[in-house]
């Protein structure tokens, strides 16, 4: 074990990959010897070298589609699209192209697109969003949030060996936030098994990425309550881990869905119209949702927690599901 | 500016077999696309032979025969909407093609998809996205790869005039010229992008004038000499071989028919239309390899007659091709199949 | 009155817009002499002159750059992407300039980007989406789905008149398969102002668009077998009648949320999640969604059937809700 | 290829009030900036005077200066995020600068935008988006409203050599020459897209060797220059003002600070650093009006003491104003305030 934080943890997730599989490499933009523009590359270019850690041109589309090319002559790419805000510059190439090959023509697609997402730095509209919504409504795509660095490290390369593609949506406000100690060398996490983070049975809150931590706030002020708040962390969004959501439900009768991504048509909606379709004679009370306000992210502090789910929000509404 | 125009022998010789297989495929190609034009006019709307509509390259043939017969099958061919010649000589067989069309249970797409949205990766062809140039992009990649292993293997992808006026193409080459990719951009020009005339899409008369601007070679040849797409083409793929870096070649052409067999294309002046007909790409090889004595009336009917009973044999197989299974619809968006699509 | 078909309505709304306003212009790839490739704008070029009813090159993040321009220096632009499926090539230009632009410098953008959606034509993955849960989770759209003539007259009117961006998403499966009598002349119908289509008490289908139809046939069948079905045409998803939606769920407890598009992350979701926020109490069942396959749309007619919503299938969730 | 270098006359006598305005802007930009990178470097991360980083043009403000005084009030620009200078020629005060970087009640954003995310409408600047080229593409319609309403007004663009690799550029150029658009784009080349040189961008020197491409004329100039930018850009506007069509500008210059006050840029070679302060556009003006006796140093002192002054003073009454009210949050993404956010 090896104390590492958040970026650290992804970084070596990395590494490994590069040095188990010569198929792997890393490009996209400063991700050279600049080791990005978080850092989550440092060092790799001089590890692994100009051909394997490559800086590319201000150029998504032709990023995702080298990704796509690569991958069908039997590479296993990593590209990084810098904040996931950009991606909406490449989406043919996303979503029409790579998403549905596998569908139409049957060939997989062995790629990991690191997508840093999320907000709460005070960086504005467009280095702040979570995008995941868009990509569970479109076939074919893998998504992973983690919220720890040991899934973060364990999921990059459990992705990292999927034949699909898959979207690493590292969280850019943990990078040196949180951190633990974590295995090391290589292993991989499943994709597609949620954490239970904390166990309760007065309600559940089901989250992922960012909003783990601040789950597991409210659920510490609930505690000094008495109120024992079941806290379940999804860590891959698609394929989902239905399960353990319904289970939980079953035992708290109570949910609140909570994500940073804007609430108005966020992955919070899916969650609750599934949870209705498969339990929903176990809901003592309305399940409920938070996310962010449909707006673009405001820059100010001030502003930008209004737009972002605060933890007295979240004790606030365990509370409402506990009154109902 | 630093580049300059892609040079090479206009006159190189070019084998007999070639020559010969070019013709054949020009032919081919031809005879497959009237049967899917005579199939779409005349079959019911309730009962249709071929799902859809039919994106045909009839008169611009040469480009994607010339194109594509200079290069093996450890190279790629990314392929536009208007390439079935290129699918045909790597490999694809007349009945995959009516099946793919068909949209039945053994379409090598499986029903899933139709017409042209077809290039079996296995065929190192690249299965086609209607958002028009994305194929450029994704050449960018399979050439990398072929780049990152060592390996000498080229990539040839294709769009039309329409489609390079899209952003995709302009990252596409400016890309492969920084990393030097084994790539041959083929742009099919010809003259227009469903209603829209060319010199409403751009005010330069060659497409290929833009490789200047991303440091590449170019040339512009005439696209329906299927020997000077041919030659220029194998000029490219050479250089890139060698590791020279990419180029692009502009083939001239014309749209003879509409956008789609559903389009009449009452827009297209007929003294165009007319003048190009005069330029027919198979006339014009029959034509040469008749008057160099490489070819004869007699060979010529007996082409076409053997092409024509292939192509009876394949709509004849197809015809007896069954409705996919419907439990098809939701199958492989994953590799585990366990993951709900609903 | 006059009987028209739902394209000719459409003409007919954006020709009324013409006339009434200098500042209105009509443009995009094949709108102009070719008249569209669903033939909507025919006529148009004729009678307007080549300089407001114009061709593009084929240039999606160009044309709608071009229409944020002009109305922010005093046009009223309607251009046109060909199919909704190709916006994925000019995302940026739409969800991140146009979207925020009045959130983040106070600036209207009176712009009407029509978008023809929708399935059930055999033409596969790339004409045939209904994308609009994106352009509900992003910040800044007003979103019109049409099911009428007399509506996409009307609201397409209403669009054009409004300050704020709006999605006209017509639905092309429609466009000669429905016709009806329609006002002559310039009208508007209010955006926001669901149209109850058909009274029931035993459940509500909410719906729009293309599934109208669809809903309304559900309905015949079921009042076979009196069992009387309320259908909500939501017409404007965005802003949400949510009134409409509420009192009807208030009087049938028991409700259907059916879409085109793609069940899983859709539209669908949110419906149900704000119906469980504010009418809980209400329901009798748990509320329903029915849309389409998470896939790629299918060609073949047989798989697309699979793909989209039957109408047997609507029977079917009906009777599951009234024998919960 | 039908293009041609855009001619303009390189000593084209400048009105002297003309000299001095530009001078003044070059100076009072560099004043501001210096002041941003000060209070960036200074601040403490618990309590920011500023919300987030700068953006500057440091060294490059000719560019903006010499651009932004060729057009009046009726034209537009549509900026890049070194433009800083752009606002300030069109009315924007360094009041409202310090408010926009501190994001606070009375910033023209409200605090929901922050530094370089900025141009007021009202003075015919263009929001910036972060995605980079898309302000090129929004030119085309306020171009295209001019001329559809018979204005000669022009629109000026700009964005830099790393957003020229762009899709949404190549998109915008060829549009723009389609349709024959008042519209002069500006490419600011400073070497660097953050951490990565210009020769891993393209291969090609110029990015002004696309205008070709797209039948436009273009030049390059001396970025450093403001004299040089000011003749370069005034003839293409004159030449769009004319319905000439637009042009390409490219400035070559070079970025001496990081990508943004956070940004060390450590990766930039010592020696371009040392060449280019060699070549800082305002000793060169400075220079250049000392030795044609337009300036002297007494007023060069009581200049930049004015300026300090005004500086000063914005950036007192800047840090008198308070955080915006959370309520804004909320506000403003409809004209109508009654749709929900939630
Ligand atoms: C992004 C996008 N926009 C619009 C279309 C609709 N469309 C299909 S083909 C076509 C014209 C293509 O012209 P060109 O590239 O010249 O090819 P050609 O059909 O002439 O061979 C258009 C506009 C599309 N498929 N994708
Ligand atoms: C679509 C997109 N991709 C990546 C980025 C991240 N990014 C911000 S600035 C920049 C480099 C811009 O370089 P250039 O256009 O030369 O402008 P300069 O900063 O040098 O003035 C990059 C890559 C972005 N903002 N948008
Ligand atoms: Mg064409
Ligand atoms: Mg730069």
């Amino acid at each position: 074990m090896v104390k590492m934080n958040y970026m650290e943890a992804v970084r070596d997730g990395m590494r490994q990959a590069m040095i188990k599989d010569e198929r792997a490499y890393i490009y996209g933009e400063d991700v050279g010897f600049y080791g990005g523009v978080f850092g989550v590359t440092k060092g790799l270019f001089e590890e692994f070298g100009p051909k394997r850690v490559r800086n590319t041109p201000l150029s998504e589309c032709a990023i995702l589609g080298e990704a796509m090319g690569a991958a069908l002559n039997g590479l296993r790419p990593i590209p990084e699209i810098q904040f996931a805000d950009f991606i909406t510059v490449a989406m043919a190439q996303l979503v029409d192209c790579i998403g549905t090959y596998r569908y139409r023509f049957g060939y997989n697609l062995p790629i990991t697109i690191r997508m840093p997402s999320g907000g709460g730095m005070s960086i504005g509209p467009f280095h702040s969003k979570s995008l995941e919504a868009w990509f569970i409504h479109s076939p074919g795509f893998k998504i992973v949030m983690p919220s720890t660095p040991s899934d973060a490290k364990g999921l990059f390369l459990a992705a990292f060996e999927d034949p699909d593609p898959v979207l690493f949506m590292e969280h850019k406000r943990l990078y040196n936030t949180i951190s633990e100690d974590v295995q090391e060398g290589y292993y991989t996490l499943p994709l597609g098994k949620a954490a239970v983070r904390r166990e309760g049975n007065a309600a559940t809150i089901v989250t992922y990425g960012g909003m783990v931590g601040l789950a597991m706030d409210a659920a510490d002020i609930l505690a000094k309550e008495d109120i024992a708040v079941e806290v379940i962390d999804l860590r891959t969004l698609w394929p989902l881990d239905e399960e353990t959501v319904l289970n939980s439900i079953k035992k708290t009768n109570r949910v609140l869905m909570l994500h940073e991504a804007v609430k108005i048509g966020g992955f919070g909606g899916e969650l609750v119209a599934r949870v209705c379709e498969k339990a929903f004679g176990y809901l003592a009370a309305p399940p409920l949702r938070m996310g962010a306000k449909l707006t673009a992210p405001p820059v100010h502090p001030v502003l930008e927690k209004v737009f972002l789910p605060q933890v007295e929000g979240v004790v606030a509404k365990i509370k409402e599901l506990l009154q109902y | 500016m630093t580049t300059h125009t892609l040079k090479y022998d206009e006159k190189a010789p070019i084998p007999e077999e070639k020559l010969h297989e070019m013709y054949h495929y020009l032919l081919l190609t031809r005879t497959i696309e009237n049967q899917i034009d005579y199939i779409c006019a005349n079959q019911t709307k309730a009962n249709p032979f071929l799902i859809g509509k039919g994106y045909l390259s009839i008169g611009q043939e040469a480009i994607s025969v010339g194109a594509a017969c200079t290069i093996g099958e450890k190279d790629w061919f990314a392929q536009s909407h208007r390439d079935l010649a290129a699918h045909l000589i790597r490999g694809v067989t007349p009945l995959e093609i009516f099946l793919q069309y068909r949209c039945t249970s053994r379409s090598p797409t499986q029903g899933k998809e139709g017409n042209v949205h077809f290039g079996p990766t296995d065929r190192h062809l690249i299965g086609f996205t209607s958002h028009m140039g994305q194929n450029l992009a994704i050449a960018l990649g399979t050439a990398w790869a072929s780049q990152y292993r060592g390996e000498d293997a080229v990539t040839l992808t294709a769009c039309g005039e329409g489609a390079s006026q899209q952003g995709v193409v302009h990252e596409s080459m400016n890309y492969a010229a920084v990393f030097k990719l084994p790539v041959v951009f083929i742009i099919n020009n010809n003259g227009w992008a469903i209603s829209v005339p060319v010199k409403e899409q751009m005010i330069i008369e060659d497409v290929a004038d833009r490789a200047a601007g991303y440091g590449m070679p170019a040339t512009v040849v005439d696209g329906n000499d299927v020997m000077a797409v041919y030659r220029a083409v194998k000029a490219g793929v050479d250089r890139a071989r060698k590791g020279e870096g990419p180029c692009v070649i502009e083939c001239k052409t014309f749209r003879m028919t509409g956008h789609g067999t559903h389009d009449p294309a009452t827009y297209v002046p007929k003294a165009d239309k007319e003048k190009w007909a005069k330029h027919d790409p198979i006339d014009f090889m029959k034509n040469y390899l008749i008057s160099n004595k490489l070819w004869d009336e007699d060979r010529d009917q007996k082409l076409r007659a053997e092409i024509k009973k292939t192509i009876d044999v394949a709509v004849n197989e197809a015809a007896t091709d069954v409705p996919p299974d419907p439990s098809v619809a939701v199958q492989g968006v994953w590799s585990d199949p366990s993951i709900p699509v609903e």
